[in-house]
């Protein structure tokens, strides 16, 4: 089955085709034909995941100029179990895009942008060597940028695309430097930590860095977080497919996939796991200050996906995957069911205008609070204990100041789900018939939240069986915490209770958005402005660019000066190089 | 005689043939392409078995003009009158680019540039309105400025050498004389190629020529510079390497900011990226050994791209991204992924194999500079997609059949290069 | 100090001078006067470099074709050889220009030691020594020449039919009927 | 300082002078003049080569060379008048209208 699967990133492509040349004619059916992709994805990657084993395709000679030429493709565990979960969440956000975009005249458009995401997404997990990942790791950024920026008349979604195009220019930036620079004959991903491939200028060092920076740009972690949360512009089913399950985890994936790489060179795994740690940190007192309801949710998966490369800083890459696992489905869960709502309230997403409405959807009420319960890691009865568990024990064990960090972490993760929770689900609503039920539309929407509940409940007890199959490619892994243990309860109380006071203080306070004073209440329309640094230096750029336009003045008396001027520079430069 | 002058030999009698045919062809621009077609492909077939580098050139070049050719028809309105003498100017644009690629000495070089740069500022000139006038007239002279200079550096290297071959290391170190003609005739030819400071008159003329014919004006010049730039370094050696890796650099910085500050006109976007993608050129050339090889690859690549963005632009008036048909709009696309570098498109393929070659000779800061260069061309390629795509489902549009043949050939050219660069890569190595 | 010195240096400074002068002449007309001055003693210059060929080349085909194709362009536009003054600025901008590319080509030649003239022997530069080069080492470039020449002329006439302001095809004026003379009013 | 020396000054004067005239003048056909200036005292380099190295075929350099000109010439003289065939005065800076 592993040979099957290494062609696996083919499967959505005739989808793509056939819903690009408008098969399904008519217009309700329109991307009928890509349903089939994903499920076929994912009945693959479960009998690969089963049976095991590991295949590896090689033309050799493909790209002769480069160091590591050929295409090689990897077929192993490893990624049998990322297909699976890009295979699972895929069918559900498809089975619900049915519904979600049932009104919107661009379906057809839509699924392509899907199908060419599955595929290049699928392309990236299956890798064998640094040039096909750059081939998967671009193809993701642009139907991301495609697909943010899909309700192009709606005013600053080509930006919120744009600022997600820049941040992942910056990662693929870095992996493009770390194809070039290896030296010859080894960019293979396994073998990136062998001697020989070490050997290049900087070494190890410089090679995790550039690894580092190309997963950081794609999971938003540190200063590279800014796209993220502006990356909401894009319709719900995407922020949760890209924006909380697959692509932004690809960074995680591939830390994972060079563990060996960065146990070579410590302080870059040191920096993984402050930083992962900081932005775990920072995007949750954020999330507290979001007056969008998404946006709050982004920020929540900036701040899970810290958790994980916190994980996989301190050495702990299972840890981390494991997190990504079930992170997956509790994440999508939420912004499914968070999409009902929305869609209910006529695509308005503001925190203020949501306010109560969540009650008259109980799928979406019932979908967010396992959600909730899965995000807070309540033990046994939801997975997300399970993982974040494993961390914070992982990152106790070896870094005690991040391993307390991360568990302190866990209040805050309690207290802004709880806000959002209570706020649209909770509240008394503003006014009463501002939802609206389409019930042949909200069916697939809330039908496809089931699976995902399950997930955020029973995935949890998969850890074992998943750290015996992952075991020999992840080297030696710590055994699991046990599902009741007493940090785990610890991490769980303070959840509880972060959630408890949001509950308590959003419940009474109608009006209340946010808990610190002075918030502004209404928002109109979400703006997608970049963040502080990011615009600063953006229009820095920009002033750049036109001040250097404006030297292109036109006039050619001018254009002979700068000719004149640039021979005479550079005949008198020849003296300095003789 | 060599198959490079056969080539050149076919296409001036082809251009020979359209002007004594123009009573018949002028005002029915089909005929002007289905007469001048099979010239330019016997000229690559003829071409093709000359020694490697060579024979990319030629087919390069033959492809371009072929391409040009095929997009004849859909030359704006008023031209066909003209048409005859556009595919003559074109098959002699070709043949000049031939001469000047495959020169063995410097004075052929110069007569096959002069006949390069003459064709394409009357391609400029030819097509409609005021603008194209006189963004011809500007490139023309500051060309003629840049040939007064490569004529008196060529003065220089025969003071030097005593003879119009390509200078060899030791005859430069020998007499400074030989130095200062190399330099100069470096930088006559770095006018063709469109780098940093000589890129004046060619930046307003890749922006006001039409579409179906600033294809072939901005990838037949690069190509054939970039080879005869690349023998001219092979043979002057080192020196002349480093000074072209900073001006490759500078000129990636100058293009991609003045891409970026073009917010709505993508004509003048598309000219800027045609300098950067010059000063990827420049950098290449200064890499050392096997720098002028990837050079060449990089142009060739680069020619294929260019010819599908135009192919799709043409037949356009102002290029009205909502109004463009389906095939067009996805042929654009792919263009402006090519250009942009996204993998697996072949400019992604150019990129990397100058970025390998410039880490290991051209050292650590023109690598990141073109690395910084490729990575943000994402941001003003990519920038009309969401435009363009919306588009598609959009307005019904006055489907053009004639354009077919070309935009086809194009799409074939792109899509063939990005599956099997290595194709062109073992025609451009060993040179 | 060879025996044509004196000559040499005369006809270098008249060139210099006739070249100066083309560049501030403050109306084209004197400006092409100056160039034909120039040209003409750039051939005395060959001339006594006993290069003779190109001495006449320089007379029959440059000053006799090109300078005179100059005088007649200069006339036939519209504002009849007048020309717009040049700005201090303009001035100032030439003038380092100029400064900078003297001293740009300087460094290069000043340090170079030219050889000395082998006593060239009137065969080696004669017309029949440039024939067998013409025909030997620069056969190709000088076959080059030929397509280079069609383009010129093709693109002369492809500009200037492309951008008439009348296409010759305009409707025929209309002829006014004969006006019947009027001997009184 | 030999005749020969004097020759090579008198060429790169001609240069410079030429790339002066190219910038002063506003009007097109005498900036065309300046650039001819420029293509002359590269010619008179070619010929000083011929004399110094004794070559022929630096002789023959200079005659294709005097055919560069003359085409040169040519299209520039075509581009002129077509561009400022109708403007009252031509000015070379009035041709700007492509810019940024």
């Amino acid at each position: 089955m592993m040979p099957l699967l290494a062609w696996s990133w083919v499967f959505t492509l005739p989808g793509l085709l056939l819903t690009a040349l408008g098969v399904p004619s008519s217009r309700n059916k329109a991307g009928y034909a890509s349903l089939a992709g994903p499920p076929l994805l994912l009945l693959v990657a479960l009998a690969a995941l089963l049976n095991g084993g590991s295949y590896a395709v090689a033309f050799d000679n493909w790209l002769p100029f480069l160091p590591d030429g050929a295409y090689r493709a990897l077929a192993d565990p490893l990624s049998a179990l990322l297909l699976a979960i890009l295979g699972f969440v895929a069918t559900l956000v498809y089975f619900y895009s049915l519904g979600y975009m049932a009104t919107d005249p661009a379906r057809r458009r839509f699924f392509v942008y899907l199908d060419l995401f599955v595929a290049a997404m699928a392309l990236l997990v299956l890798a064998g060597n640094l040039a096909v990942l750059l081939i998967g790791w671009t193809g993701v950024g642009i139907s991301s940028f495609l697909l943010i920026s899909f309700w192009r008349d709606r005013p600053g979604t080509l930006s919120a695309g744009l600022q997600a195009l820049a941040a992942n220019a910056i990662g693929d930036g870095a992996l493009l430097l770390a194809a070039s620079i290896v030296p010859t004959g080894c960019g293979a991903l396994v073998t990136l930590q062998t001697p020989r491939c070490t050997g290049g200028p900087g070494g190890a060092e410089f090679l995790a860095l550039l690894l580092f920076v190309a997963a950081a740009a794609k999971s938003a972690q540190g200063p590279l977080y800014f796209w993220l949360p502006n990356a909401m512009a894009g319709p719900t089913p995407i922020s949760a497919l890209i924006h909380a399950a697959t692509m932004v985890a690809a960074g995680v994936y591939l830390l994972v996939r060079s563990h060996a790489l960065l146990a070579l060179a410590p302080e870059v795994s040191l920096a993984i796991a402050v930083i992962g740690v900081a932005t775990a940190l920072g995007a949750s007192v954020a999330s507290l200050y979001q007056t969008n309801f998404k946006k709050g949710i982004a920020y929540s998966t900036v701040a899970q996906l810290g958790y994980m490369f916190a994980g996989v800083g301190v050495g702990a890459p299972f840890a981390g995957l494991f997190h990504l696992f079930t992170h997956a489905s509790f994440k999508a869960l939420l912004f499914l069911a968070a999409g009902i709502v929305i869609h209910g309230a006529g695509g308005r997403e503001s925190l203020s205008e949501l306010r109560g409405l969540g009650r008259f959807f109980p799928f979406s009420r019932v979908g967010f609070l396992i959600g909730s319960l899965a995000l807070i890691g309540t033990p046994l009865v939801t997975a997300g204990s399970f993982s974040k568990d494993a961390i914070i024990d992982a990152a106790i064990a070896k870094q005690p100041i991040i391993g307390w960090l991360l568990l302190a972490g866990v209040i805050l993760t309690g207290l802004y789900i709880g806000r959002l929770f209570s706020i649209v689900y909770l509240a008394p609503p503003v006014d009463v018939h501002a939802a609206h039920h389409d019930a042949q539309s909200e069916r697939p929407m809330n039908w496809s939240l089931v699976p995902l509940m399950v997930g955020a409940i029973a995935f949890g007890w998969l850890g074992s069986w998943l750290q015996a199959t992952l075991a020999p490619l992840l080297g030696e892994i710590e055994a699991l915490p046990p599902p009741i243990d007493p940090r785990g309860l610890l991490a769980f109380a303070l959840g509880a209770v972060g959630f408890g006071l949001a509950w308590w203080y959003f419940t009474r306070r109608a009006e209340a958005v946010a808990m610190a004073p002075g918030q502004p209440v209404a928002e109109g329309e979400p703006t997608y402005r970049a963040a502080g640094w990011v615009s600063v230096l953006a229009d820095a750029g920009y002033a750049v660019a036109r001040s250097l336009s404006r030297v292109q003045s036109g006039g050619l008396p001018r254009y002979a000066m700068g000719s004149f001027i640039g021979l005479a520079l550079i005949l008198l430069l020849r003296e300095a190089i003789r | 005689m060599t198959p490079p002058q056969q080539a050149i030999v076919v296409l001036v009698v082809g251009a020979i043939v359209v002007l004594l045919m123009v009573g018949v062809v002028s005002g029915h621009p089909l005929r002007a392409t289905v007469l001048s077609l099979p010239f330019g492909v016997v000229a690559a077939v003829v071409g093709i078995q000359s020694p490697h580098p060579f024979g990319l050139a030629i087919v390069g070049l033959c492809g371009v003009a072929c391409v040009g050719l095929l997009l004849l028809p859909v030359l704006d309105a008023e031209v066909p009158a003209h048409v005859a003498e556009a595919a003559a100017l074109l098959l002699l644009g070709t043949a000049g680019a031939v001469a000047l690629a495959t020169a063995t000495d410097l004075l052929q070089a110069v007569v096959g540039l002069e006949t390069l740069a003459l064709s394409a500022v009357i391609l400029v000139a030819i097509s409609a309105g005021g603008r194209p006038l006189e963004a011809a007239f500007k490139y023309f002279v500051l060309g003629a400025i840049s040939l007064a200079g490569l004529l008196y550096g060529l003065g220089l290297i025969y003071l030097g050498t005593g003879s119009f071959a390509f200078p060899s290391a030791a005859q430069i170190a020998s007499s400074p004389l030989t130095l200062a003609g190399v330099v100069l005739v470096g930088m006559g030819f770095a006018f063709e190629l469109a780098l940093f400071p000589f890129h004046w008159g060619a930046l307003d003329a890749y922006t006001a020529a039409a579409p179906s014919l600033a294809g072939f004006v901005m990838s037949a010049s690069k190509l054939a510079a970039a080879l005869v730039l690349g023998r001219l370094v092979l043979a002057a050696g080192v020196e002349v390497g480093q000074l072209l890796v900073w001006i490759g650099s500078l000129t990636i910085v100058w293009g991609t900011f003045g891409a970026i500050a073009q917010a709505a006109d993508l004509r003048r976007m598309l000219a800027y990226s045609a300098i950067t993608h010059a000063g990827f050129i420049g950098l290449a050339l200064g890499s050392g050994a096997n720098g002028p090889a990837t050079a060449a690859f990089y142009a060739a690549v680069y020619g294929s791209m260019a010819m599908l963005v135009f192919a799709a632009l043409a037949g356009s008036g102002e290029p009205e991204l909502r109004s463009m048909g389906r095939l067009r709009a996805v042929a654009l696309g792919l263009g402006l992924f090519s250009l942009s570098g996204i993998p697996p498109t072949p400019g992604f393929w150019a990129k990397l194999a100058v970025l390998v070659v410039a880490w290991q000779a051209a050292g650590p800061l023109p690598t990141l500079i073109a690395v910084a260069g490729g990575v943000f061309s994402v941001l003003y390629y990519l920038r009309p997609l969401p435009d363009l795509f919306a588009a598609v489902r959009g307005t019904q549009v006055t489907p053009r059949p004639v354009l077919v043949p070309g935009v086809m050939v194009a799409v074939l050219a792109v899509v063939g290069l990005g599956l099997f660069p290595g194709v062109i890569w073992a025609l451009a190595v060993s040179s | 100090m060879g025996p044509l010195f004196l000559p040499l240096a005369v006809g270098c400074a008249v060139a210099i001078a006739s070249a100066l002068g083309v560049v501030v002449a403050r109306r084209p007309v004197y400006a092409a006067l100056f160039l034909l001055v120039h040209s003409l003693s750039l051939a005395a210059l060959f001339g006594i470099l006993s290069v003779a060929i190109v001495a006449v080349g320089q007379i029959v085909i440059y000053s006799g074709a090109i300078v005179v194709l100059f005088l007649f362009v200069v006339t036939l536009l519209p504002s009849g050889g007048r020309e717009l003054a040049a700005g201090s600025g303009r001035i100032l901008a030439a003038c380092v220009a100029a400064g900078v590319v003297i001293v740009a080509l300087a460094a290069g030649e000043a340090a170079a030691s030219l050889p000395a003239p082998e006593p060239a022997p009137d065969a080696a530069l004669g017309v029949a020594a440039v024939g067998h080069a013409l025909f030997g080492s620069l056969l190709v470039a000088f076959e080059l020449t030929a397509p280079l020449l069609l383009v010129a002329i093709v693109g002369a006439v492809v500009i200037w039919r492309r951008h008439e302001p009348t296409p010759r095809t305009a409707a025929p004026t209309r002829v006014s009927e004969p006006r019947r003379l009027v001997i009184h009013r | 300082m030999s005749s020969e020396a004097l020759v090579l000054a008198t060429s790169a004067a001609l240069f410079a002078v030429g790339a002066a005239g190219a910038l002063v003048h506003r009007h097109p056909v005498a900036m065309l003049m300046a650039i001819e200036i420029m293509l002359n005292a590269a010619n008179l380099l070619i010929v000083l080569g011929a004399r110094v190295r004794g070559g022929a075929d630096a002789e023959g350099a200079a005659l294709v060379v005097l055919v560069l000109a003359a085409a040169e010439a040519v299209i520039g003289l075509a581009l002129a008048l077509a561009l400022f065939r109708r403007k009252p005065v031509p000015d070379v800076d009035a041709a700007a209208e492509l810019r940024g």
